[in-house]
């Protein structure tokens, strides 16, 4: 684990430790928390060959869909990628590999990784076409499917207000996946809008606590996508 | 008159009770936001994370971490909450969301619902409709009752790949008001000046017609 | 589902709610976030043949405590029973039958429920004496240990600041147990501090939304335990 | 000279870096508190619920609602977080706490620990000691090196039931510091004025010494 006193980093560095081929988490449900600085930086430094584990595929232009369209991205773990022309042609064409689960199930299959189990148990969709993927079990008499957990290599992560120690807060509908990812990835990257220093955050308001967080950056609000598009997803 | 669709919210909102909590599915069933009646304490959730979302004024300035499921900016009601999507889905799953309403491509006399995916055309991904279905307890379906072709979407039996089997409580097109019983589909609510031969003759599914039970809208 | 405009009662009523028989699921680690005035009120409203879910038994004379001593309580299921020297002899004596669980395992088996999965994988204790009255099951050639959801009738939690609609935020290490079984039972009862109107919270703030809870009652912190009593747990 | 329990606490402290997260299990592992040096940026977890907790000045009021795992009323260090239970064990099966100190009943040379239960005797429960024993990369056993008569705990192989096995890293008593490796326990320090016959009496377990490499506490 980076030591508490050593994780405020510079965006250069943090987005540097990221290899070709790596598998990536990043938050956001659209465009709120979605890391945008973060995505745009990898985008710059060309790592390629990459999975990404998102609820969705952003929009063509921005965020993810920058890497994609880029051809940096092989493996899409997504829930629902209607708003990207581009990822559903690239899928349909075969050049992007996209496994798609219930948003709900992704969700839990993240958390599941970051709280260290190796998955769950469900009757969702027990009786529709996703059954026929997976291994089901009887428990108490009920027909169960098992749902392995989804770790990953990396997660990058979006948060409003930060402190160097990694605590994280999040602000409105940005959360979504933030603090699941932010548990289940072996390195986590966090943007902030701002970054105070230890103690400045109440104890009880933390979403994600330091523990979880190995580099956070302060990012400018102008930057991102959020500060500039017109369009909400 | 109404146009269809105000005609479809209208007699939707009549679903709504006060101190309800309600999940409103992308497309029409979004717009049922403009048809709530005021001070009822209701809670609108939205599965990305947010229940107590409400449309914002049309003079408002964005705040632009705060969407909808269907990408919309929107703004918090009194009493609202913000939270991450594993606990926004542990309410789905929980049954703590009162009543559901959503699209369909095609919807059955069983209580089948199909709105995901038409193989070869059209599979975004299923995002947490499969959840809401399955899980909440009063599902309303609001479409059209006939596609644009004219065929119709009120079926016997549902041919695309489902959403959720027998999750489906009420229908509600621009021609009728229509409830999933253990019988078969019962119309409750026919449209103002349909005659119930032109209401049999634009679905497929059997109805159950009492005629002198049934209401307009 | 209580309407959101209707969770606001007395803690007689709420309480009478709790048949004899009744599981419930009742929060705190020792003393912090245990819900005393709800305990207090259904030793004295008389309900019997329980079964409760708490992390520990609290201490003889306070909490459930006095429930157990009073010998309302059948069952119980827990983590940790060692500062309550009455359950220890209720339980060696075969009055109080007493299920024990790892710590964090007992609470991700309520979460389980909370979340409305029926169980959940682990790795936790493969090689230990609990191993031993597990189910087993191989996940990509990995030993997991099948552990099912734990569920309640109800479920009795402590909060600090309430809102009338039912949303709950806690204080300091009085969270523990609360917000997971807050999702877990059927009918959730929670006291509350402070209540206040819808919208005095601040959204990002709350830890378990209104939608969880079914009945919110006020309590004076000069009738808990919280405030009289001189040691911890 | 410093009591058994002092030389235990002096000695502990220096595996604990500046920037870790380190946990203190109940009884002497918790006295650690007062041992740590200052300004070293370290936060204490507890499991249930708070990460970044400290001790109370002697005159300082308590807070009902903040306590650690072993019931002290604590206060909260700058940085500190608390959360639910789960969260918290999230925290220790992901490995994000650096080190945790346990106290134990026996432990052996393969690094298997008992801490939890004597069969018949005593057994009020695991808690959280063994995900934190299985799951913490570094685990540091701080015990007497003999129970009240004099027999010895550190052992060739643990009678007890097991915590977790092959889980320590480091056992510290009052006579040695001795690390657990692939070959068996490797003694690092001895206290000061203690022979290695005298140690070697004292213990079950076969120890490894290397008495130019040894060090004092």
């Amino acid at each position: 684990m980076t030591s508490l006193n050593k994780k405020h980093t510079s965006i250069e560095e943090a987005i540097a430790r990221i290899p070709d081929g790596a598998s990536i988490m990043v938050g956001g449900f659209g465009s709120p928390g979605t890391p945008f600085a973060l995505l745009d930086e990898l985008l710059a430094q060309g790592q390629k060959g990459l999975t990404l584990i998102k609820n969705d595929a952003n929009e063509a232009d921005i965020g993810i869909g920058r890497l994609i369209k880029a051809g940096r991205v092989d493996r899409l773990i997504a829930s629902h990628i209607g708003l990207n022309r581009v990822a559903i042609e690239e899928m349909n064409a075969g050049r992007l590999a996209v496994e798609m689960y219930p948003q709900g199930l992704l969700a839990e299959k993240i958390r599941c990784a970051g709280v260290g189990h190796p998955g769950f148990l469900t009757d969702i969709g027990l009786d529709t076409e996703i059954a026929s993927h997976r291994r089901e079990i009887e428990l108490d008499g009920r027909t169960c499917a098992i749902e392995p957990a989804i770790h990953a290599d990396f997660a990058l992560v979006h948060a409003d207000v930060a402190d160097t120690y990694g605590n994280l807060t999040y602000r409105g509908t940005a959360i979504n996946f933030n603090p699941l990812m932010a548990m289940a990835a072996d390195t986590v990257i966090a943007q902030a809008f701002r970054l105070d220093a230890p103690g400045s955050l109440k104890p009880e308001y933390i979403h994600t606590p330091s523990a979880f967080v190995n580099h956070v950056v302060q990012v400018d609000p102008a930057t991102s996508e959020q500060g500039i598009r017109e369009h909400a997803v | 008159m109404p146009s269809d669709q105000e005609r479809i919210l209208a007699r939707a909102a009549r679903e709504i009770l006060p101190g309800q909590i309600i999940n409103l599915g992308i497309g029409l069933p979004q717009r049922l936001f403009h048809y709530m009646p005021e001070d009822q304490q209701v809670l609108v959730h939205s599965e990305n994370g947010i229940l107590g979302c409400q449309p914002l004024p049309d003079d408002a300035t964005p705040d632009y971490e705060m969407i909808d499921s269907g990408g919309a900016y929107i703004g918090a009601s009194p009493g609202a909450s913000v939270f991450d999507s594993a606990l926004s889905f542990a309410m789905i799953r929980r049954s703590r969301v009162d009543v559901t309403f959503m699209g369909a491509f095609e919807v059955d006399q069983q209580g089948n619902l199909a709105n995901w995916k038409i193989p070869g055309k059209f599979s975004p991904g299923i995002g947490g409709a499969m959840e809401l279905a399955q899980k909440v307890d009063k599902l309303v379906v609001l479409c059209s009752h006939n596609d644009k072709r004219g065929n119709p979407k009120i079926l016997q039996q549902c041919r695309l790949p489902l959403t959720a089997p027998n999750c489906v409580s009420l229908i509600i097109t621009e021609k009728a008001a229509m409830e999933v019983t253990d019988q078969g589909l019962k119309v409750i609510d026919i449209a103002e000046g349909l005659a119930v031969d032109e209401l049999r003759a634009a679905t497929e599914a059997d109805l159950m017609i009492d005629e002198s039970q049934v209401g307009r809208f």
